[in-house]
């Protein structure tokens, strides 16, 4: 019933689409290039739901447990015997649930953007990059072989790259979509020194087998334990720098400066890759190899389990005093994902242990929908007010009926209200942290509380506060909340928000592939709701209207909030390095010495002949007599060396 | 001495005809310049041509003269040489007052050259020598009224004389330590004592100043700067390749048993000769002088061929020098056209040259590529034959230190290539016509230059006749 | 087939240019031998493939010998393996670039034509050569066409560099030679002959002492740190098409003449300078990156970038596992495509705006959508992003280069890995800088976009490209007969 | 009285090839320079005839050689004189150190 002929046009209609729309969609589909990129991907997104179907209700099932399947591999480039790039499709229950979000988020966006970038210059370009990236990430997802993720990983970077430097003409839209794709470069580099280590420890690249080799007593992971560098051993190393790269694309602090900046891209887009899909990636692949990391090298765990937390704790604090609407939820984004990361930080393989795993796909199910759902919204609410920032809005809720509604369900899903779907998911990760790591479920729940407050500072500022004043000609503010196709897909999220929560997931996806029936542990549930429920209740008092408790706030914390309102330094931190170190002590020096040294090395000894061809030159004197004394000089000195001192 | 052995000495008959000839017209006095100068270059031709026919091998004169196919070989290309230098001069000589003088005293010096060549006896080879050199003498001083061409035939006749007494002086201690001159009979006595070897440095330094080796060549720049054109392609080419020829039968028959010793003279003279000649050539202006140390150059070079010691050695010297007749008289034969149509000789003259007369800085680029090495011109084959043959010596210093040398040397060369192609100037040269005479001596250059790495059957023949020297 | 073909044809196209009479007959009778030759060496691809289907072993076929200059033992002895083959295709895409991308030249078009003509000549003749003499021959042919290329029609400083770039490519081959010489003397029977020479064993100290002149020699060529100094001075004074040969293939002639001569032969001595030629590589690659990163006109930024890529190559020959010198080969093709391509976009850019320096433009990309794109795929491809050919070439390095297990290689292998960030930086700020952005001039606003043959020349390029970098195991697959011989070669070495 | 032996006429020989030496080197005149030439000719000459009378003196090579030099010396002296009276005629001087102008 799963054909791999069939399952390969779910990632090659958007590339097919992507082909057409960048090579003719300028010049000759520039208006049908919306719905050519809809219709190929409404196509791809039905037989990935029938194909999700298909394996976890019809084949996907042997002895009670998912298997993992392998369809349509073939060698893309071999390098030793067992050292080979392969292609293939991989089925397994995280790349089904994958490539249904993947595929509905995108068509959801896909829909949006008819109504939201109608009328750009370069309609059709947005349409192929979309198509090339929803393509990228359907064939990340779908790996079979780690490099296979490496390369479209990369592509996933590029059309990130592309999407947000869609508005090329703004200096900042260029800026950040360099930043956005060098600080992910520079986290690939260690996924691909840790893709290094890796292979030529297990003398393979392939997921099936690496796993297998490296979760078992084989002579591979002997090898690779037994050999150390630094301290650490070949396995560790390789893990923690395969977690780089996944850090570095889920924005996971320290690697996390791109992603506020990344807001520049169209709002859509933002949606889509900035939220619900590029950045899970690393939650992704720490899934992927989830089998190493569980039980040859729980060391690296930890570290993902921390890394996860932190970064979750930090992006909730700098979220609280952001005003820009997007980077309030580029923030929530970083912080969602930090808690999905310590989630599979806390978990154990198999069976009961597994449950952090679970919680953690489960949480990038929901936190897909109520993201985009929140960015669609935003999006939704700019494309009104023609703004990103908090003090030009406010009040919105009489213009914009559908987006409050909707908006109001997301942030209900995402502080974690019951029964929104992001409830659900949450409690199961605080459980599992509760029940591995104490201090972390400390952390996780103080962050749930931040969550619920500066989600509704977000949603009291647009929709309550004070009243709305368009800051435009009255021209703007008749074209009224937004056209149906940006209305549809918020309203088709809004549903999935709320009810995405109910969904048996641990009977779907887990750790081992057998199923986790969810257990539901009323105690846990308690204090992140109560905390929440707090959140809201503060967020109320400082925001449901115009006062200056917010004002007297921040003074009361005053350096932690201009620690958190300037993001911690962290990017003043990263120009000093980039500018100050690379580019005056490594860059200027390696050009000085290239023009200076090298290239003076070459001119030095062009000048060293050229002058010595001056210094000689008054032998050449033009007295005939000295000519004939050197004559004679000549042969007293052949003589003399030859006759007298060579025997 | 029967008919046939006459035969042997058909170069030098041929020619002393031909003087003759010149010398009853030269009294006869009747016929203008133009009636001689095609007379001289029909008999010149002749003189080619029949250069090929029936040679004679053997020895006449007691072993005095010699003929073997590599020599008539050699005397071939002399002859062609004396043949390209006279056509390409063509523009010079048309009006010149004394012209059949001219061609009795290049063919006295060529005659001299042969008889050099063949000898199998120092007194021959003297005798040789001194009738090449002081014809020549007197052809530097050809243009009578320009200074510097009577102060190159001072210059020339004067550093020749006193390079001939201290030769002389040689084959005197030889003398008196084999009590021959004979070439056969002092390869059996010499032993390598120190008056032997003392002997053969003072002979070494009679070749090394003809060949212009360091730092026996400091005559070489003035002469060929003040001499007419003519004359110094004569001497670059000709000369210089006619005392190669017997340079190598001198050391590697008669001196064969200093072996090493002249090895290592040769080595040690040959790093010093390119160097000197590089560093010399780099910065000069005026295209004879240059031409002059770019020639010193590849003397160093030649040196290190000969310092093989092989048939290789042999075959790749006459083969070298081939390439190096047709390499180089190209040159001086855009420098004689330009010369003699507009006077300039300077390298900065030669601006924009490309822009108004294509050929010339054609011919001129594609005999300066080959001087230089570089390929698809025969000049690469030459100069890493050469190298090769050295190298199975294995000295690498050597062969190191030669293959640098052809950095700085493509630089110069460069120069000139890029004064007549890339640069620039406010007074280009003017459209220049030459004769049909000139075409053909170019013709023959360019033939030569582009042809001869590609016919594969030259090298192996001239390696062929090197079996015998 | 017979492969003197490749080099006659060229050479018969050079000397009908010569004789034409006008402008527009030079361009097209160029432009029908290249694209004549390109179909050459498709037919050539063919007929390679079919033979080893066919199931022919040898390692070079289409071989043709015969005796050049009999004293020396010096042949003319050609033939090919997949590693000449697909630096033959190469060659053939790069000059069909070239010279559409010349189509519009108005200075002395023949004499241009006439040389790029020959220049190409001697590429494919030093592909194809068996015979070291031959192929030193082919070598050497090229140093006075670049000179004059880049004398005459080139910008900027454009004498100094030409003279610099003859003089240290002269100085390149002054050195081959000598390595020629001993590998020539020391081999019981004195010959030329590369397979006959791969057969022989040259003494250990022989090759120790020789091993560094046909290495440093030919690396020259290929912007071995620090003899890399003419290719930014050189590459930037060239015009376009120059810039392309040189950056596409000239530099590729020193990293085939590394692999194929100076590795093959000499194994152990590149065992014993291995570590040697590593630290060059890498520092050639990071120090190349950084230099890059500071400069500001396209063409040094290219050329810099050069001697970064082509570091990979010389540190993939010097891994010497096979996987790393498959690698080198096919990053040897790739960076050749996609430095035309690149110098390509940089010539078309630089014929509008008249200039190269980056902080004079901004946002080209909205003027000519099509050099944009170009211009983006060209740094992309450079930066190593898959589906373009740069990220197979430089994977498979990085893969070879793991796989020598050394732990001082593998942090050079580190290393190179890290310029790939570096890479990133300077494209990107490149990229951003002129193509994106505000629009920097106001005289910019008026240039038109690509014409037809400046389209046909990037998307044959960015055809090649695309093809290798999406389906490489061909090219992997046409690589390797010729690279396990050499590996032969380097295992019998016994180390 | 002690018999004059082959070493007495070659160290005489030596002795008149040094002056002569001398002579072309430090003498400024033209016509001189010639002389000194002459001189270490001779030397040579007293040399050949030295070695065929003592060594050789079955034969007369070095004899005959002395001859043909002594010709040839004439000849050279001939056309020596007739550019060095070129010469004249241009520089109006015959004094070596005048004729330079060509250099480096």
């Amino acid at each position: 019933m799963i054909s791999g002929s069939t399952i390969a046009l779910i990632p090659l209609l958007p590339l097919a689409s992507f082909l057409l729309l960048g090579l003719f969609g300028r010049k000759y589909l520039s208006s049908a290039a919306g719905w050519i990129g809809t219709l190929s991907l409404l196509a791809s997104s039905l037989i990935s739901l029938a194909t999700a179907y298909n394996y976890f209700f019809v084949s996907g099932k042997v002895n009670g447990a998912y298997q993992q399947i392998t369809l349509l591999k073939h060698t893309w480039l071999a390098f030793t015997p067992g050292v080979s790039i392969d292609m293939g499709l991989l089925l397994d229950p995280v790349s089904m649930m994958m490539i249904v979000i993947v595929t509905f988020v995108s068509l959801m966006v896909h829909i949006y953007s008819l109504g939201y970038m109608k009328g750009e210059e370069r309609f059709a370009t947005y349409y192929a990059f979309l198509s090339l990236f929803t393509f990228s990430m359907l064939g990340l997802v779908l790996s079979i072989n780690i490099f296979q993720i490496y390369i479209f990983w990369e592509l996933v970077g590029v059309s990130s790259f592309l999407l947000i430097g869609y508005y090329f003409d703004r200096p900042s839209a260029v800026a950040a979509s360099k930043k956005a794709f060098i600080v992910t470069r520079f986290a690939d580099l260690g996924f691909l020194i840790g893709i290094l280590i890796l292979a030529f420890g297990a003398h393979t690249l392939d997921f099936k087998i690496l796993i297998e080799r490296l979760t078992t007593s084989s002579p591979e992971l002997r090898g690779m334990i037994g050999s150390s560098f630094l301290g650490l051993s070949a396995l560790t190393w390789g893990l923690l720098l395969v977690f780089a790269g996944g850090a570095g694309k889920s924005a996971m602090f320290p690697l996390h400066i791109w992603l506020p900046d990344a807001m520049e891209g169209p709002t859509p887009v933002s949606a889509l890759i900035h939220a619900a899909t590029m950045v899970v990636a690393g939650v992704y692949l720490v899934a992927r190899l989830f089998p190493i990391f569980a039980i040859s090298c729980p060391g690296a765990l930890h570290v993902v389990a921390y890394v996860g937390v932190f970064s979750s704790l930090f992006a909730a604090v700098i979220a609280c005093t952001q005003t820009d609407i997007k980077r309030v939820l580029a923030y929530s984004t970083m912080s969602q994902i930090g808690y999905m990361m310590f989630a599979l930080g806390v978990s154990g393989y198999g069976g009961e242990h597994g449950l952090g795993f679970s919680a953690s796909m489960f949480h990038l199910f929901t936190h897909a929908m109520f993201k985009a759902l929140l960015f669609l919204g935003a999006g939704a609410v700019i494309h009104y007010t023609h703004s990103n920032e908090m003090q030009d809005m406010g009040g919105l809720r009489k213009y914009m009926p559908v987006t409050h509604l909707t908006f109001l369900v997301a942030c209900l899903a995402i502080a974690g209200v019951p029964p929104f779907s992001g409830f659900f998911s949450k409690e199961e990760i605080l459980s599992a942290a509760y029940q591995n790591n104490f201090p972390i479920y400390v952390i996780a729940l103080f962050t749930a509380g931040l969550t619920a407050f500066y989600m509704f500072r977000l949603y009291f500022n647009i929709f309550w506060n004070k009243e709305f004043h368009s800051h435009h000609d009255s021209s703007d503010g008749h074209h009224g909340e937004a056209p149906w196709t940006m209305k549809l897909p918020l309203l088709i999220l809004g549903v999935l928000a709320f009810g995405a929560g109910f969904v048996p997931f641990g009977n779907f996806v887990s750790s081992d592939g057998a199923a986790l029936p969810a257990e539901f542990h009323l105690a846990l549930a308690i204090p992140p709701v109560l905390l929440g429920l707090f959140g809201i209740a503060l967020a109320y008092t400082m925001y449901k209207t115009e006062n200056d408790l917010p004002n007297k706030t921040a003074a009361l914390f005053h350096r932690l909030y201009q620690g958190a309102y300037h993001k911690f330094y962290i990017d003043e931190v990263y120009l000093f390095i980039t500018q100050k170190i690379i580019f005056n002590l490594i860059g200027r020096p390696s050009a000085w010495v290239d023009k200076n040294i090298v290239d003076g090395a070459v001119n030095l000894s062009a000048n060293l002949t050229e002058d010595t061809s001056g210094l000689i030159r008054g032998w050449q004197s033009g007295k005939m007599q000295q000519y004939a004394l050197w004559f004679f000089a000549g042969v007293m000195g052949i003589v003399a060396v030859f006759i007298c001192m060579w025997h | 001495m029967d008919l046939s052995l006459l035969l042997a000495m058909k170069f030098e008959l041929m020619i002393t005809l031909i003087i003759f000839i010149l010398l009853f017209m030269k009294i006869d006095g009747r016929a203008n310049n133009q009636t001689v100068i095609r007379i001289s270059y029909l008999l010149l031709f002749l003189n080619l041509g029949f250069g090929f026919a029936g040679n004679v091998s053997g020895e006449i004169f007691n072993g005095m003269f010699r003929s073997t196919p590599l020599l008539a070989f050699q005397k071939n290309i002399l002859n062609l040489a004396t043949l390209i230098i006279a056509l390409s001069s063509y523009e010079w000589l048309r009006n010149h007052k004394h012209l059949p003088e001219f061609f009795i005293l290049l063919l006295s010096s060529l005659l001299g050259m042969f008889f050099m060549m063949s000898s199998g006896n120092l007194l021959m080879f003297y005798l040789g020598l001194e009738l090449s050199t002081i014809p020549l003498a007197a052809l530097c001083n050809f243009d009578l009224h320009k200074k510097i061409s009577s102060e190159a035939a001072m210059k020339m006749i004067l550093s020749s004389a006193f390079s001939s007494a201290i030769l002389l002086f040689g084959i005197s201690l030889i003398y008196g330590a084999t009590g021959s001159f004979d070439f056969k009979v002092i390869t059996s006595v010499l032993t390598g004592t120190t008056l032997q070897k003392l002997a053969f440095i003072l002979i070494f330094s009679g070749f090394a100043f003809k060949l212009s080796v360091v730092p026996f060549h400091l005559w070489t720049a003035d002469v060929y700067e003040g001499s007419p054109i003519a004359v110094t392609a004569f001497l670059s080419v000709v000369s210089k390749a006619s005392m190669s020829f017997i340079f190598i039968t001198v050391l590697y028959t008669t001196f064969i048993s200093m072996a090493t010793t002249w090895y290592y003279v040769l080595a040690t003279t040959a790093v010093i000769t390119m160097i000197v000649g590089n560093l010399f050539a780099l910065r000069q202006t005026n295209l004879k002088r240059f031409l002059a140390f770019s020639s010193i150059a590849q003397v160093g070079y030649l040196l290190i061929g000969i310092s093989g010691a092989s048939q290789i050695g042999i075959a790749s010297v006459v083969y070298f020098i081939l390439i190096y007749v047709f390499s180089n008289l190209a040159a001086f034969g855009v420098i004689s056209v330009i010369s003699s149509l507009t006077g300039k000789e300077t390298i900065s003259d030669y601006k924009g040259l490309y822009a108004s007369n294509p050929a010339l800085a054609l011919i001129m680029a594609l005999s300066l590529f080959s001087l230089a090495g570089i390929p698809p011109t025969a000049g690469f084959f030459g100069k890493l034959f050469l190298l090769t043959a050295g190298a199975s010596i294995l000295n690498w210093p050597l062969i190191i230190i030669a293959s640098l040398n052809l950095i700085v040397s493509l630089y110069y060369y460069l120069n000139i290539v890029r004064a007549m192609f890339i640069d620039e100037t406010d007074e280009p040269m003017v459209k220049l016509n030459f004769s049909t005479n000139e075409a053909v001596a170019f013709f023959m250059c360019v033939a030569g230059v582009l042809s001869i790495g590609f016919l594969k059957g030259v090298f192996e023949f001239i390696f062929g006749l090197s079996s015998v020297l | 087939m017979n492969l003197s073909q490749l080099v006659i044809l060229p050479l018969f196209a050079a000397v009908l240019i010569l004789i034409c009479r006008n402008a527009n007959q030079v361009k097209r009778v160029a432009l029908a031998a290249a694209v004549g030759q390109l179909i050459l060496t498709i037919c050539l691809l063919f007929a390679y493939c079919n033979e080893r289907h066919a199931g022919n072993t040898d390692q070079m076929l289409f071989q043709y010998n015969t005796m050049w200059f009999a004293p020396l033992n010096i042949h003319y002895h050609v033939g090919v393996d997949g590693i000449s083959v697909a630096m033959i295709l190469l060659t053939a895409s790069v000059v069909l670039a070239g010279i559409l991308i010349s189509w519009k030249i108005e200075k002395l078009s023949k004499e241009f034509f006439f040389l790029l003509m020959l220049l190409s000549s001697g590429a494919y003749g030093f592909f194809i050569s068996l015979d070291l003499f031959a192929m030193f021959f082919f070598l050497e042919i090229a140093v006075i066409p670049k000179y004059l290329l880049i004398g005459i029609w080139g910008s900027g400083k454009k004498e100094y560099s030409a003279t610099k770039l003859a003089l240290m490519l002269m100085g390149g081959s002054a050195l081959v030679f000598v390595g020629l010489l001993g590998v020539y003397f020391y081999n019981g029977t004195p010959t030329f002959d590369l397979l006959e020479l791969s057969k022989t064993h040259i003494p250990v100290g022989v090759q120790s002492f020789f091993f560094p002149f046909l290495f440093l020699g030919f690396g020259i060529f290929g912007a071995l740190f620090p003899f890399h100094t003419w290719v930014p001075d050189g590459h930037s004074s060239a015009p376009t098409a120059a810039s392309m040969f040189l950056a596409g293939i000239s530099m590729k002639l020193g990293g085939y003449g590394c692999l194929r001569v100076a590795t093959y032969l000499m194994p152990e001595g590149a065992h014993e300078y291995q570590g040697i030629i590593i630290l060059l590589a890498s520092i050639a690659i990071l120090y190349g990156s950084f230099a890059t990163m500071m400069q500001t006109d396209l063409k040094y930024i290219n050329a810099y970038s050069s001697v970064s890529h082509c570091g990979f190559v010389l540190l993939g020959i010097g891994m010497l596992t096979q996987t790393a010198i498959i690698g080198a080969v096919m990053q040897m093709v790739s960076h050749g495509l996609m430095t035309a391509l690149f110098f390509a976009a940089i010539g078309m850019l630089y014929e509008r705006t008249h200039t190269r320096a980056v902080e004079q433009m901004g946002g080209i990309l909205k003027l000519t959508p099509f050099i944009g794109t170009v211009f983006f795929i060209a740094g992309l491809c450079s930066l190593g992003l898959p589906g373009f050919s740069g990220f197979a070439a430089e994977m498979t390095v990085f893969m070879g280069s793991w796989q020598n297990a050394d732990m001082w290689y593998r942090l050079a292998t580190i290393a190179a890995c890290a310029s790939i960030v570096v890479t990133a930086v300077y494209i990107l700020r490149a990229l951003g800088k002129v193509m994106m952005g505000p629009i920097q001039d106001e005289l910019h606003i008026g240039i038109t976009d690509a014409g037809w043959n400046e389209k046909l020349a990037a998307v044959l390029l960015i055809a090649g490209i695309v093809i290798i970098g999406v389906a490489p195991l061909f090219l992997q697959h046409l690589l390797t007969p010729g690279v396990e011989a050499i590996m032969q070669n380097v295992m019998r070495s016994g180390i | 009285m002690a018999e004059i032996t082959l070493t007495h006429l070659l160290f005489l020989s030596t002795a008149l090839f040094f002056i002569g030496a001398f002579g072309f080197l430090t003498r400024r005149n033209m016509i001189t320079m010639l002389m000194s030439v002459e001189l270490m000719l001779n030397s040579v000459n007293i040399n050949f005839i030295a070695f065929n009378k003592y060594l050789f003196a079955d034969r007369l090579d070095g004899v005959f050689f002395t001859l043909f030099l002594i010709a040839i010396a004439a000849a050279e002296a001939a056309v020596a004189i007739a550019i060095i009276i070129n010469i004249y005629r241009n520089y109006q001087s015959i004094d070596i150190d005048d004729a330079d102008s060509m250099k480096f």
